[in-house]
């Protein structure tokens, strides 16, 4: 994946994150969509360790020690910004406070079922902040690789790993395209600029569903 | 950049339908939000479900709701101060679901935690049991308490910034943030409107996610005040 | 009942609280045992609306209007007193942070029972939070006159009114006596000055196990 | 006038015995009580079963008592960033069990406010489910969640007074406030030891009542700081 291609997809799921909205962004990939917002927009990123308001990410040398996001990056206040303990960090997850969360995947299958915690037998480091966030943010959007690391596709019929939660992604950000699920399963709804649909059906797993007429480029 | 929920009055008041549920905090007068009250009385909504620790004194808060026939239901740990709320609890007109209070405060809560419900052995063995699921856990049977959610919260706080960020004063708190948490739509009055920044990150009482609207009040009406009794 | 037996049995309370103990004073009789606590002696007193730390009641020309006591008294703070939320004061509470509490009563068992909020088809005005401070504070004693306003003991074989919480009081302190609840039914401690056991005996509708030798007198 | 709950390091972590449960706050770094960690490395409490959030990072806080073979069993919602943690659970000398980390906030809230657990939707219909107690409640299927409560809980804290009122500093606040509700024997340390009345009484994060022992810390030793990545 190019460098812009990683921009891009990024800068991609920024533009849908709507004014007023509270968005959680996973680790990762999705913490880089803060980059993409301006700074007048109305918009309130929370991080599960106890923010609300998050503000840029500092240097360690600007740093506040005690001030981190769940990711473990030094971040700053803004005005507004709130601390609370992690009771009420996850009270307002799933109470539904939450307008958007953005979140990595190893997995993700045509019913919306994400697979982003566990590889048996590999990687099983526990579970985080995940499966609530999936469960309960009203809504979920996975930003990812289409492909893992051996190329294969990261968007299949179904998940063979364990799930995260189940059916609960809305829409899929990758550096070749823009997917919604449907209750009709996968609907490619935009291709990376300088890809074509057929591209991007030959590298996804699962069934996608192309409407007719041209697809959006991003 | 953080959302400006400030509003008017009336168009937040307005937003509740007949039939909702509302919550109201404060803990007799420090923390009840009797002007979000009175508007709620100038625009008559009818046949709600009230949720409050208890029935305020005759002549104020709930009072006012009780007396325009506006409540149907009222769900609350204590209505001993109020005359007229014992009157309508006994000719039946007013239904009265009592809720022990820390118990109504835990399912309050429950819901803004996004819980079903908890378990307890708060009651067990005594008539407050009854009627109440049972569940057992480690060999101890507890009582299941339902999640108590709403449509909405009337919140007073003593200052509010734009985003809803809320503080208390005193033991105005009591049920103030918990019913922020638990409705679907809060709605804060506030005696100090002050600019984001400036109730300190770690000051904050109640996160602006938790809430939706916020109304400044001009001036404090005579029932905030000290109770002459 | 004198002005002094009133006084004396709310002193006679006050003597039980020990150094570093947390307390929850019911409304009524038992507020009036802060008033015989000597300024220096570390106790913190919790009210359920939300304080730790109560501190003394003030006419209304001093009232702070957001500063009340549960029962509805204008309150002070002391230095290190703190405020917090109704759910976090009953978490208190049931946590067993409660060293004491001292309740009134309409009735008390022998094995324990306390019925103090109810009298079907006369009051009925909703529990309030006693029923959590009755079973969950780590002593319970109860604060009451020995007999009601018709002369009929309080103190009672079996309650015949609807319990606040089972077999939880440790202790009834009144203007006749002190009494423990014990494994084996009540047992007489104290008589209150110038009476005699036979008295207290005699005015007591439940069995009184009375300990060989003088008993003392407060 | 408050009780003075001020203590040693020595005094406090010496309550401590073999096979003990022993909450830590801490999310990352903040908030996390190195230095009353580290009084525990030095007097070799065994068995410990030890709840935290994370594992910490190799060599800083939960990774010394792991070092150190003094825990048996760690309940925790994530050890991804801690080597020496993933090695012992795979070849099975620590016993670890993994709970979502809001699920795991929640339940050592609930030991904190009496209760026996909660019920919650989260994890059903996947492997977080297995296991579980389901409840029927309202026509909906949800989890058991029993409380998590412990022997002691040892809290890291920005200033607390000698009754024990806290104030946490930014994300320091996390597990802490939770965990001091939730253990039998609550251990503070401070960075600030203030006096009686400094912290007012709106600001302060956890009330005295919960709390057992204050620890006042002298210097700051560099685990406290940024980490150099």
């Amino acid at each position: 994946m190019s460098f812009n291609a990683r921009d891009r997809m990024i800068a991609r799921a920024a533009r849908d994150i709507q004014p007023g909205m509270t968005v959680n962004l996973g680790i990762g990939l999705p913490t880089k969509v803060v980059n993409f917002i301006p700074k007048d927009f109305p918009v309130c990123f929370h991080s599960e360790n106890g923010i609300s308001g998050v503000g840029p990410v500092l240097s360690n040398d600007d740093a506040d020690r005690n001030l981190i996001d769940a990711g473990g990056a030094y971040v700053s206040p803004l005005p507004g910004t709130a601390y609370f303990d992690s009771a009420t960090s996850f009270a307002m997850v799933r109470s539904g406070r939450l307008s958007l969360t953005l979140l990595g995947a190893f997995q993700v299958a045509a019913n919306g079922d994400l697979a982003n915690w566990k590889i048996p037998g590999v990687f099983a480091p526990g579970i985080g902040g995940a499966v609530e966030l999936a469960q309960k943010a009203r809504k979920v959007a996975v930003l990812t690789t289409h492909c893992d690391k051996k190329g294969r596709s990261k968007i299949v019929e179904t998940c063979s790993l364990p799930l995260t939660a189940k059916s609960c992604v809305d829409r899929i950000y990758t550096d070749m395209a823009v997917i919604d699920v449907s209750d009709n399963g996968l609907v490619l709804r935009e291709v990376a600029e300088g890809l074509t649909v057929s591209d991007v059906v030959a590298a996804t797993d699962a069934k996608l569903n192309v409407p007719a007429g041209t697809c959006p480029t991003f | 950049m953080l959302l400006d929920k400030k509003t008017t009055i009336e168009e937040a008041i307005g937003r509740i339908k007949d039939g909702d549920s509302v919550m109201l905090g404060g803990f007799g007068v420090p923390g009840t939000p009797f002007c979000l009250i009175q508007e709620l009385v100038r625009q008559g909504q009818k046949d709600l479900t009230v949720i409050k620790n208890d029935a305020n004194e005759k002549g104020m808060g709930v009072d006012w709701l009780l007396e325009n026939g506006q409540v149907r239901k009222l769900i609350t740990s204590h209505i001993g101060l109020n005359a007229r709320a014992v009157e309508l609890k006994n000719n039946g007109s007013v239904e009265i679901e009592f809720v022990a209070q820390g118990i109504l405060a835990e399912r309050v809560r429950a819901a803004g935690a996004g819980l079903m419900g908890f378990v307890s052995d708060i009651g067990i063995d005594t008539e407050f049991a009854d009627g109440k699921q049972q569940v057992e856990l480690n060999g101890k049977v507890g009582l299941l308490e339902p999640a108590i959610n709403a449509d909405f919260a009337l919140v007073h706080a003593q200052s509010a910034d734009s985003f809803g960020n809320l503080r208390f004063s005193g033991t105005a708190m009591n049920f103030n943030p918990l019913m922020a948490m638990a409705a679907d739509t809060v709605i804060v009055e506030t005696e100090s409107y002050v600019a984001l920044g400036d109730i300190q990150p770690e000051d904050i009482h109640c996160p602006g996610p938790f809430t939706d609207a916020i109304v400044e009040l001009s001036d404090l009406p005579e029932v905030y005040g000290v109770v002459q009794r």
